[in-house]
């Protein structure tokens, strides 16, 4: 079981066409090297799910740019015009989703339940064409689980298990989606020894993780 | 006015809202100014959707932490006793009536508590972000802005924008007053004294009712 | 905000008839002086939601033996024979429910979720009189949230903020359970200053926590 | 057979399915024995629903620490590379597709992979903890169990017990065989020697499906 692979080795995993999911909050928290090297071998028609498209020059904002992403999923783009530019030009296709539906759906993709009944969006147009569902009196939006073939974190100290601690900020989605995809790859800031982490603090534990892979920082 | 000066009257008004203990979120712009007026006696904690409360003041120059940063990508500091913590536990504090407050900026408001902040059809799509989940799950919703855009009216009888939420302000404070939706309509509690209670409704679409104790801001 | 207080204090929230959530699992992780503090007060005719009825002679276990729960939502009972016989005889009312679900269920009542939505306990008792929902094809169950008045947690280390660590497996409900209750009590073994437990680790943030109280440990 | 032995050649036989990297689930009872018999170079992991993975052996006396338990209140101890979490962590986990295995007891499994195995009704009803999620949620549901119960038939053409979950089990381990459910049926893919497939059958109420392949096991 060893897990720490080659940026190489790692992508070997990602396919033109696949579903991705990559953590990061405008791109604080996010894999630099992983997303850098998809560029580099022009993986392309990916469907990204992300909080946002970050900016043109940073992160996946790059894989925006560079006209890899076929289709988003996402709560925010405007800190990407090239994102607003591709959405115009039907270029790429944009799914909005207000921030606590995407992380909920995530995660219900993650723990194996069938959707997210939510409040948020309702009486807007993010209701449209959903199902909803009355509890108590009470009506809610019914949002489906979301799942990805590769999930790319960014972790701050990851063990050679592949346990993760995230730093500050910059823990995000990382550890909703590292649960919801079939290949979860993190690229570690730094990567110790195993025992190194005291397992209380574990934020991701190792089960989840398929690929270590040793950052820049 | 002055443009500092208006988003200071704003901003302090909006501060005087918070009680001691108060967990409270404040979206990018101005509502980020609320964070200098807030009494010293009053403890606030400031949740950043990001994922962490107990989020400070801007970092000295060169201080800068890359992973410490608010929802709109600027550094911060944190306070002791801070805590970080993923997205899904960040919107489970949001969305589950655990703040106190959310203050977010508007294009257009209404009588009902329509508010609409994150989309204009066919020219601006930034995507609604973490504003649906504030807007329903907080527990008050101030909406803090300029009364009007360059002119354009922003408070409607109905929105006209794609909507946020439907019917969760609570109140909405601009340079010219505050105004708090009720089942009657939106009620003004508060003026600025430099305009006639004339001057307001004209610079706004929804027909003001006016509080039999009104009272004058703070400018 | 002083949040630290006597168990005398603390148990002036405490009223019968009230719904009260306990952390712990099988009794590790549970506060132990305040329930005591309870027995011996005879607050009765509560409702408990816990993940199971412990033993007759350990935490939670005893509020049953000692005749104060009107009902029990949890998902074991097979440690306390106590809980069986009141079953049985009619004098507590017990809803069985797959630990799973009841976890989901605290959760989606702390976090605004309108319910949750599992496949466990499709086909079986569990689904009597529930509603289900079909999703792309797949039929599942709606499981309602779960609140209370309040919730009794025990937390390893605890700041004068209220910010919680858990040691070990004690964490189990109690963090969960946080998020779920109007008013949270903590029964700490360790009162330490603010500042003292580094923000990235903090279990459960103190904006959850009301009450602190001492424990014996 | 001495009941020690039954149940090291039913733990023993359930260890082989294990391969290098599985995330596994053992159920309180003679599931818990499967432990004892997992090959030395094959890596599993052992998770328990009461919040950790990494689940070592028993410790030795005098050094049982009161937090550290399963999740049927014995203390054990951890391996190296162990976390632990919440509940919601440890329920995503089951249910989310993430074990490969679970290994649990039956009262009753059927032919149809339906299983019961938390109620008798009117006689003990200790409640179903985690194991519906257990069995709905993983990979591959491994019941393991003596072939009876002092004589009476648990293998059975349709359960008459309320069910755990329907449909869920794929392989039921007995100190007589091996049986694997299939769409046609109970597929006994391997068998104990010591009895014939005559002897298996009177103690089945479910009719066997005899693999063209039958295997011995190791006994």
């Amino acid at each position: 079981m060893k897990k720490i692979k080659s940026v190489e080795e790692a992508l070997s995993y990602i396919k033109p066409g696949m579903t991705i999911m990559v953590g990061g909050f405008l791109g604080v928290g996010s894999p630099e090297l992983l997303i850098d090297a998809i560029i580099e071998r022009k993986i392309g028609d990916l469907t990204l799910i992300a909080n946002d498209t970050s900016f043109p020059d940073q992160n996946y904002g790059k894989l925006v740019v560079n006209k890899l992403i076929k289709k988003v999923i996402t709560s925010h783009i405007g800190t990407n015009p090239e994102s607003g530019l591709q959405m115009h030009s039907g270029e790429m296709e944009i799914i909005l989703t207000p921030q606590g539906t995407l992380v909920e759906q995530i995660r219900a993709g993650g723990a194996g339940l069938g959707g997210v009944i939510t409040p948020t969006g309702l009486g807007t147009v993010v209701e449209d064409g959903k199902q909803k569902i009355e509890i108590d009196g009470k009506s809610f939006l019914v949002e489906k689980p979301l799942r990805a073939d590769v999930a790319l974190l960014r972790g701050a100290k990851v063990d050679r298990k592949g346990n993760i601690c995230y730093d500050l900020a910059a823990r995000n989605f990382n550890p909703i989606m590292a649960m919801a995809a079939d290949i979860v790859i993190v690229e570690a800031d730094e990567i110790v020894e195993t025992g190194e982490i005291d397992p209380n603090f574990v934020m991701t534990p190792h089960i989840f993780v398929d690929v270590i892979v040793k950052g820049g920082k | 006015m002055d443009s500092n000066k208006v988003k200071e009257i704003i901003a302090k008004r909006v501060a005087k809202e918070f009680k001691d203990g108060n967990l409270v979120n404040l979206g990018i712009g101005l509502p980020t100014l609320v964070a200098n007026y807030i009494p010293k006696d009053v403890e606030v904690t400031l949740q950043s959707e990001n994922g962490f409360i107990g989020m400070g003041t801007a970092p000295l120059p060169g201080q800068e932490n890359p992973n410490l940063v608010n929802a709109g990508s600027q550094p911060v500091t944190i306070n002791e006793g801070a805590a970080f913590f993923d997205s899904s536990i960040s919107f489970s504090i949001i969305r589950g009536g655990h703040l106190d407050f959310t203050v977010l900026g508007a294009l257009q408001v209404d009588e009902k508590g329509n508010l609409a902040n994150w989309m204009i059809p066919g020219k601006k799509v930034p995507g609604m972000g973490g504003a649906m989940d504030l807007v329903t799950g907080a527990k008050k919703v101030i909406v803090a802005m300029t009364h009007t855009a360059k002119g354009s009216i922003k408070i409607m009888k109905e929105c006209t924008l794609p909507l946020t939420a439907k019917a969760q302000v609570d109140m909405i404070v601009t340079e010219m007053g505050v105004m708090v939706v009720t089942d009657k309509g939106l009620l003004l509690k508060e003026k600025n004294p430099l305009y006639s209670i004339e001057e307001i409704q004209a610079q706004t679409e929804a027909i003001l009712i006016i509080a039999e104790d009104l009272k004058e801001m703070e400018i």
